[in-house]
């Protein structure tokens, strides 16, 4: 588990942002338990308290729950995991959106050409952050 | 207890070289008293082909000679040398020992303790050795001249006592003995306390040694000065009294000053 | 928490600390930063006492400092060179009362160090670890660590900054100085900022990021104009 | 606890070396006992000191008294100092701190009390006298005339006439010296100085000056006619070709007359043992164990038998006359006063270690 992180966002956010992504990709599923705190903050080398601001903020988004004394679990409640996956191709599309249209391809084109692509499966699935 | 476990390492730490310094200068003295004993036998034989020899070898004969003499002189020099060095030596490098020491959640005072003592112990050491090996010097003296037939005057005793450098060592009484012992931890203190002031001060000034001596100087002469006005003036028991006095002064003012710069001011 | 009130220190006819305050806080990881020079380390061996400050105070959870509750980590070794490291635990056993054999043999397995080991045979990344272990088992609620990465390799690095995101420093206050933060950028929970012998900036790293958008070292660029 | 081995194998080898230093350090163990037989007030406040020599030099001294025996060899710096405190009495050491500063003191002591001169550096001459508890001091600045010459000559001893001390001194050093005679007259501030007529002689002391601090010296009358003094003569040696002169003490009692201003010879040779001052009265004890006594108002001698035994040691303290007579146990030590026993009394060794030293021990009463 690496996440490439950067510098000038807060660590935390970019914390969460990756387990939405792992969540929206299925690799964690719904009511899956989630690492401890301390084993996430050892494996990303980062500070502790900056894994708790991250669960929390989970937490405030209903994307985990945390029970007194148990690990925190991928919450179960569908509604949230769609809206987590659409949250994110929505962000995606919109990034890629907003760089195709410096280079002014029509509709059409644009169309043909991901398709195509989307095809052949040449697409890069690197699990980075934004 | 923490005192004595200290003590333990600070003597562990300076068996080396102190076990050196006993081997050399035993080593040195047996060596210059074969060479002695082969010289005069030698002379000796010469004289009795030549004549009657009217010529009586002495044990302060042998203790008057410079190898003897150098042999001592290099055991007060070294623990001299050592006063100094079991502190400087802890402020050697980059890696401070002394930092460690100061970092101990001890009284920083056992440090001081610890060193003291460990001195004490290494120059009562150095006495004992020497006061055996003499005996033994002595043993091997009079019987290598008494199978060569060469008369022998003068007792150990005798030797020892008309020897400046060694009368010290053979005071006449216990009490003398203990008295010299605290002059001695008086010398011990005055070095610990000058090193401890300049440590202090070497980080603020340059001239943090000569601050330190003209401190101690100043301690050193303002009671000599008295001394010197009152000695005609008083009776001598009254100025042993006077002195006894100066001497615990002497001791509670160095301990103290060591106390107020390790405790407070040391730097490292 | 520990807090450092108005301290000042002079070296020979240099002011090498103006005038510093701030504080660092129990379960978190401050780091005084600085260019080389600056009395970062005299700033840590002014709190715990080993070159006094010629003048402000320290407090530790509002008391003078107590030595059995706050560590200290300097970048070299405070061992004579030829003891091995069996014999500088020996010692920390003897005077430091709080001394933790389990906790120092656990982290020895961790850094995979040889108690027969001479310091004066060590790499500087693995002497490190020494020091760090050694500062660790005395258990403290406070550590203080100077340049722990300065000149050691990437490895030693690593397994340090793993350490800091470990139980084993769970609940510990840390004060941290460092001249390249890149190394612990993530792991730091303030950060506060020397120059000139003064403090120039006392910030929560994470705040920073999230209001500015800008990184330490961006901080870092504004203030020292490097 | 492995590092206490080097602390206790420190210690051991300490402790080695202290029995050995312990072993050569032998305290002496003799005791000994003054038991007397008749007349114990004599014996109040004496002193019998015990010499133990022996060729290769080694030294042992005892003081006994009725009370106690003790060593007085070696003693360490406290001892000495309770020793001193003891010898010196607090009644003459505020008159004794009041001439601190001064050197060269010296004094007798009369019936009126102590009476000495000493001189501060080469700037004065100090006059003292201490009657009961009371010090007066007079002083004789180089303005005077003869200080200067008196500061730097040494000094004989003193006499007391007329109420003014006299200094006997020497003019000079080496060759010919001329002795002197210098009156302090304190009522007029002045310095007389006589020279006393001698020939290749000189006044070396005078009998019953004390040089030095002593505590119970003998009095001596102001107004003697007669002052006891020692005598050197020089003669002149030639020894291979080279001629010097040699300054040796004379044999004899010599007494310098005040009224007739010279040196008379009271007795010409004659092995003399021992002399004392005492009032009026100069007391030799020759050999043979005759008192010669001599009335220093009048000069008129006379001689008186004292002692029959001849072996043994005698000394004066005061008029008293003490001979210690070494015997198989100690020494039996008979007092003498006006030629007559007025007491006896026995030192016995107590136990082996004194005996052993028996052979080689002399007895003293001072």
């Amino acid at each position: 588990m690496i996440i490439q992180f950067n510098t000038r966002a807060p660590v935390y956010i970019q914390v969460v942002d990756y387990f939405k992504k792992k969540m929206a990709l299925g690799e964690l599923q719904a009511g899956e338990e989630m690492p401890s705190r301390r084993e996430l903050a050892t494996e990303l080398k980062i500070n502790p308290n900056t894994v708790q601001k991250a669960f929390k903020e989970m937490e405030e988004q209903q994307l985990i729950t945390t029970e007194r004394n148990r690990p925190s679990r991928v919450t179960t409640d569908e509604h949230v995991l769609k809206r987590i996956r659409t949250e994110l191709v929505d962000e995606a599309v919109a990034v890629f959106v907003e760089s195709i249209q410096e280079l002014d391809v029509t509709m059409d084109e644009l169309v043909d050409k991901i398709k195509r692509q989307y095809g052949e499966g040449n697409i890069n699935d690197r699990s980075t952050g934004s | 207890m923490n005192l004595l476990k200290l003590l333990g390492w600070e003597v562990e730490r300076a068996t080396k070289p102190y076990l050196i310094l006993i081997t050399l200068l035993v080593v040195a003295q047996f060596a210059w008293l074969g060479f002695f004993l082969w010289s005069e036998t030698n002379m000796y034989e010469e004289i009795r082909r030549t004549g009657t020899p009217d010529y009586v070898l002495t044990f302060a004969n042998y203790l008057g000679g410079t190898p003897f003499i150098l042999s001592i002189g290099v055991a007060v020099a070294a623990m001299v040398f050592f006063s100094f060095w079991i502190w400087y030596r802890d402020f050697q490098g980059r890696g401070t020992f002394m930092m460690r020491l100061l970092l101990m959640p001890q009284k920083r005072m056992i440090v001081f303790g610890a060193k003291l003592v460990t001195m004490m112990l290494m120059i009562l050491g150095l006495f004992s050795v020497q006061w055996i090996a003499l005996k033994l010097q002595y043993i091997a003296f009079s019987s290598w001249l008494d199978s060569q037939m060469i008369p022998v005057g003068g007792s150990f005793e005798q030797a020892i006592r008309f020897d400046g450098a060694l009368s010290p060592m053979y005071p006449a009484s216990f009490v003398n003995f203990l008295i010299h012992q605290v002059l001695i931890v008086l010398v011990i203190l005055f070095i610990f306390a000058f090193v401890l002031i300049e440590r202090s001060l070497w980080q603020r000034t340059l001239w943090s040694p000569i601050i330190a001596i003209l401190m101690l100087g100043a301690l050193i002469a303002v009671p000599v000065t008295a001394f010197f006005f009152l000695e005609s003036r008083l009776f001598m028991d009254e100025m042993m009294v006077v002195v006894g006095l100066g001497l615990m002064g002497w001791m509670s003012v160095t301990v103290w000053l060591s106390r107020l710069y390790l405790t407070k001011k040391l730097s490292v | 928490m520990i807090e450092v009130l108005g301290v000042k220190k002079r070296y020979r006819k240099k002011q090498v600390i103006e005038e510093v305050s701030f504080t660092a806080q129990k379960g978190e990881i401050t780091c005084l930063i600085g260019l080389n020079g600056t009395g970062k380390s005299t700033i840590l061996k002014g709190i715990m006492g080993l070159t006094p400050f010629d003048q402000g105070t320290v407090l530790v959870d509002g008391k003078p400092i107590d030595l059995n509750r706050v560590a200290f980590v300097p970048d070299h070794s405070t061992f004579p060179i030829h003891f091995t490291i069996e014999q500088c635990e020996a010692f920390m056993r003897d005077f430091y009362p709080k001394f933790d054999p389990k906790l120092f043999a656990r982290l020895v397995d961790e850094f995979k160090l040889f108690p027969e080991d001479k310091l004066n045979e060590l790499s500087k990344g693995t002497l490190a670890k020494v020091n760090l272990a050694l500062g660790i088992a005395q258990d403290p609620d406070y550590l203080l660590l100077d340049e722990p990465f300065s000149g050691i390799d990437v490895f030693s690095k690593e397994q340090i900054v793993e350490l800091f995101s470990s139980d084993i420093m769970e609940d510990r206050g840390v004060l941290i100085t460092t001249h390249e933060i890149e190394d612990i950028e993530y792991l730091v929970d303030k950060a506060v900022m020397l120059n000139r012998g003064r403090i120039v900036r006392e910030f929560d790293v994470e705040d920073v990021r999230f209001i500015h958008g800008k990184s330490i070292v961006d901080v870092m660029r504004e203030e020292y104009g490097a | 606890m492995k590092r206490m081995w080097n602390v206790a194998a420190l210690g051991a080898v300490i402790v080695i070396g202290l029995g050995t230093f312990a072993f050569d350090m032998r305290d002496t163990k003799a005791e000994w006992d003054l038991a007397v037989t008749t007349n114990p007030e004599v014996w109040k406040d004496q002193t019998v000191n015990l010499y133990y020599n022996t060729e290769e030099g080694e030294k042992e001294r005892f003081e006994v008294t009725i009370d106690q025996s003790q060593v007085t060899t070696d003693l360490n710096y406290i001892e000495q100092a309770l020793a001193y405190d003891d010898e010196v009495d607090s009644s003459v050491r505020d008159f004794y701190r009041q001439l601190s500063g001064l050197s060269f003191v010296q004094s007798i002591q009369t019936p009126d009390g102590y009476i000495g001169i000493g001189q501060d550096g080469n700037k004065e001459i100090a006059v003292f006298r201490l009657n009961g508890q009371d010090v007066t001091k007079q002083i004789f600045g180089t303005d005077v005339n003869g200080a200067s010459e008196l500061m730097d000559s040494p000094w004989a001893g003193l006499f007391v006439r007329a109420g003014n001390v006299h200094v006997i001194y020497r003019d000079g050093y080496g060759e010919n010296p001329v002795t002197k005679i210098a009156m302090i007259d304190e009522g007029a501030k002045q310095i007389k100085i006589e020279t006393v007529k001698l020939q290749d002689e000189a006044i070396s002391s005078v009998t019953g000056t004390s040089w030095a601090f002593r505590p119970y010296v003998a009095t001596i009358d102001a107004d003697n006619r007669f002052i006891p003094v020692s005598m050197t003569e020089q003669t002149s040696v030639t020894e291979g070709g080279e001629t010097y002169l040699s300054e040796q003490e004379k044999a004899g009692l010599h007494a310098y007359d005040v009224e007739t201003k010279q040196v008379v010879e009271l007795m010409p040779d004659g092995d003399m043992w021992n002399a004392t001052v005492y009032e009026d009265q100069l007391i030799a004890l020759q050999e043979g164990g005759t008192e010669l006594v001599v009335d220093l108002k009048t000069g008129k001698q006379s001689t008186r038998q004292v002692i029959d035994g001849s072996v043994g040691t005698t000394s004066y303290v005061g008029d008293q006359l003490y001979h210690a007579r070494p015997t198989k146990e100690g020494a039996v030590i008979d007092v003498y006063q006006d030629g007559k026993a007025i007491s006896s009394a026995v030192v016995k060794a107590t136990n082996d270690e004194a005996k052993a030293l028996l052979p080689s021990t002399q007895f003293y009463v001072e």
